[in-house]
């Protein structure tokens, strides 16, 4: 049995999407800045594109830029943000400690520019505090940028106060919401978004697709300079097939919302509950304020790759903030974020589900992970160590 | 693939994996912070290794090193033994990812650390050029 | 009949390169940073895909960026050689008047961050002179960027020969490879080219998808910040259905060159040789220093945007330097440069041509443009003035 | 689509193209340097257009609205023809994209500048909130 339970890594593309797409590239594949019919039917299709993204995320077609993906469009919300700041003389801005480094390493490279950046805790579940953020602000804060969904724990944030907050003190929001597109309600207008990134291929579109919201009123910047296309913000030939797999796959996603979300929600919950199961198995992040499909344990006595390369024997695809997975020494800064101690964030798992995923996979999972678990900790000194020390 | 067939099989079917109840010589190298940790057992008979087992805790690369070099050293002299590099345990294993290079200098020290208690229970002095060169704690070489 | 002369701008995605995609939308759609077996399917596919562009172009596999197409190649290649100039107090940079916007907006942007900028005339036949480009190098020359062909004109650049004088002087060269890319032999290393973008939509591959070609030991800067992709220069999940496409498409752009060039060319002569017997048309660009597929006349005493649009309904798809087809005031940059008054340059017609087009297609545009020319012209004041005039 | 199918209409098979031997008034708006240049004619009988033929050099827009704008003055009065605004001429086609609609405008002031000849050849004075408000070169409005 083959289950891929990677979805927060990326998802496969949908028939529909596809549906989609195919005739793009080798009918109206024209160029939609070309005045000629051909083109014209490819800018068509991206209009009505843009209309339904707009539509699905409750904002208006020409708030809404194009990009090559999530990291594209954080990059380009941040450094938008950042300039209109210092414009005004604002030059601080407020995040958190487990973004995703499309944020973390552009805001980096704004603070090497001169800008200060102040990093909120999101303490043990995974979830910022308001009061932490309030506290945080001051009379020159630019911009506060916070993560609707995370990508490891699937931590939920309190978007809508955030943002209630921020338009209060006069501040531009924007919130990376590659993880919550097509899996929990968006609505920029009624949430106080002032910029969102999504991407494609995390709702089962396409990759190397995103789209950058902003709205109207506060002028972009543009990181890639060239061409008139996107109003001028966003210069490069347009991927129209993948912008139109992209709308397919997000209203896809969005109309099968209310039936999808409580039965990945199941799935996940049956999921947590047979894993916690296992002896020195913790959940990380929130439990409820969570999204429908994440699932993220620290198994203890264990490393996370040699797990995710049993697993993979054994047909599932998951994953891990394990250092090793990535080659760098530090594990997962979202697991450190939440308090895990080294050792303990080695050993995570996360087994990211959507609509795809049946019950039938989930018990598959559950009768072969006890297995692997015991496999390895059999060989591990650490968990030996563990034992000797009860 | 990330890995070679070969890291694969020491892997998903690794030698030598346990204690050795009376061992004449054990080290540990690694630690859990970096997220490997290598026991090594060994049993020595008469100048030879006659057995060696090995405990890992870490990555695939970490597990088949180990499992690779316990197998490289078993019916060595402790001359032959030590003269066990990781390049040749990572050859053995037809290469690893260069990310990966140093679960092979893991072995290689968890050898000779577990030879240094060897040593140093029969109160000899352990040659100066195989004496391990870290404990394997990543962090302060990289 | 349907006939796209319009490849210059986009093409038709070859079947073959649809081939390569196709699996990795659905099958092995994984992430190629995940360790488990559907990612690694995709990292197999990435590295050899990389290793095929890199073998198109004579570079190492290590020396290629994969981009979200040639805008942002070109941004970065300049921003990168830039940062490098500005490290050793160098900031001067060579470029021509004619280069794309990705180019020349990209070259404003770094004027107003202090560097100084010379562009080069490109004299009437659209080609740099070497002599031009000794005489504009000062010992402050950090960056030379001249494009291999030019987007409009066609006209092709001594690109060896200004490589070799840049390495003389210690100047790093750049050339934006975009329109020439599948159609001309490249070999960076041959033609002494430090840094090269392309893009895979320009060669019968997919839109959204480019590679940044960057000599090893010239530190790239990345212009889009997060995850380690690409060894951080490069940040977002990679597009690996249109990696996969793009070296689909040049492989079979490059393998087939030595039987495509002369027959496109040929097409390209005829059709020359045919909107030459009209009256006061003229030939933009050198003859002979030219892509196989560029045909750009300029037909006096008619507006290209209508040009355009009654070819289309005889079902021809051209472009034109037209102010009127962009929307702008000033026709095309290119035309300009060159030295055509703006009515003139308003009346440009381009018509590129690839393997994909038949003799039968330019027998039938032959058939049909000088039918639209003369009703064009006989309700022109201005066609009728020159008449007048004689 | 870029255009309306009621421009592609009057683009395609643009209404009253030609010259008016001897017209009771000519205008020309626009310039080369611009891509577009509007020539009007008009005749005038008893105070009513009873003819209008336009020579346009420009784009699809120019031609659809040169069209239209006559087809929108003929039989009318002097009085009715002068109230023609280019809003007028854009919505009688259902529409132009925005950058387009100075064609509008070159099409309202083209018809005014004919006038404007006509009220001059007759040696009369044209109504100042007629007349035509620029000669359509558009670098010097933009
Ligand atoms: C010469 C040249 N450079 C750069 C580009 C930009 O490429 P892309 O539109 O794929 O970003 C183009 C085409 O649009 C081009 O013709
Ligand atoms: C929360 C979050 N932000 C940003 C990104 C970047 O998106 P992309 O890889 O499409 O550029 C990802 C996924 O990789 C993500 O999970």
């Amino acid at each position: 049995m083959n289950v891929y339970v990677d979805n927060a890594a990326t998802t496969k593309v949908s028939q529909t999407a596809l549906a989609a797409m195919l005739p793009l590239f080798t009918e109206s594949y024209g160029n939609p800045s070309s005045p000629h019919s051909v083109g014209q039917q490819a800018a068509k299709i991206m209009l009505e594109s843009r209309k339904t993204i707009a539509e699905y995320l409750g904002a208006d077609p020409s708030e809404i830029i194009f990009t090559s993906g999530g990291s594209e469009a954080d990059n380009q919300a941040l450094v938008t943000a950042a300039t209109l700041g210092a414009r005004k003389g604002k030059k601080h801005i407020i995040s958190t400690k487990f973004e995703h480094h499309a944020i973390l390493h552009t805001l980096n490279k704004l603070e090497k520019e001169g800008y200060e950046i102040t990093l909120l805790d999101v303490h043990e579940n995974g979830v910022v505090r308001l009061s932490d953020l309030e506290a945080a602000i001051r009379p020159d804060t630019a911009l506060v940028t916070i993560m609707y969904a995370n990508n490891e724990i699937g931590t939920i944030q309190p978007i809508s106060e955030i943002g209630a907050l921020c338009h209060e003190k006069g501040i531009i929001f924007h919130t990376d919401a590659v993880q919550a597109a097509g899996h929990l309600p968006i609505n920029v207008k009624e949430q106080n978004i002032d910029m969102l990134s999504i991407s494609a291929h995390k709702f089962h579109g396409p990759k190397g697709i995103g789209a950058f919201y902003c709205r109207r009123g506060l002028p972009i910047t543009s990181i890639i300079e060239g061409g008139a296309q996107e109003r001028g913000k966003r210069a490069g030939t347009e991927n129209v097939p993948a912008i139109a797999g992209m709308a397919a796959a997000l209203k896809e996603a969005c109309d099968n919302m209310s039936v999808n979300m409580p039965r990945v929600q199941a799935l996940r919950d049956k999921l947590i509950d047979g894993v916690l199961q296992l002896p020195e198995v913790i959940l990380n992040g929130d439990r409820e304020k969570r999204l429908p499909g994440n699932v993220n344990v620290s198994i203890k006595g264990i490393e996370g790759e040699a797990l995710l390369l049993m697993l993979d024997m054994a047909g599932i695809s998951a994953s891990s903030g394990s250092a090793c997975t990535s080659g760098s020494l530090d594990p997962s800064h979202v697991l450190l974020a939440i308090g895990l101690i080294h050792e303990v964030a080695h050993g995570s798992l996360r087994m990211s589900l959507s609509e795809y995923n049946t019950e039938e996979e989930v018990d598959y999972i559950l009768e072969k992970l006890p297995g692997v678990v015991t496999r390895l900790r059999s060989m591990s000194p650490v968990w030996k160590r563990m034992q000797e020390e009860k | 693939m990330l890995y070679s067939e070969k890291v694969m099989d020491h892997f998903a079917n690794p030698r030598n994996v346990g204690e050795i109840e009376n061992a004449d010589g054990v080290g540990e190298v690694g630690n859990a912070k970096c997220g490997d940790i290598m026991k090594i057992y060994l049993k020595i008979d008469d100048g030879v290794v006659t057995d060696a087992k090995f405990n890992t805790f870490g990555c695939g690369a970490a597990i088949a090193t180990s499992s690779m070099a316990t197998e490289m050293i078993k019916g060595k002299t402790i001359d032959e033994a030590l003269q066990l590099t990781n390049k040749a345990v990572a050859e053995a294993l037809d290469g690893l990812p260069p990310v990966k290079m140093h679960c092979s200098v893991l072995a290689e020290e968890g050898v000779r650390m577990a030879m240094l208690d060897y040593y140093t229970r029969r109160g000899e002095v352990m040659p100066e050029e195989y004496r391990p060169k870290c404990d394997g704690d990543c962090s302060e070489c990289e």
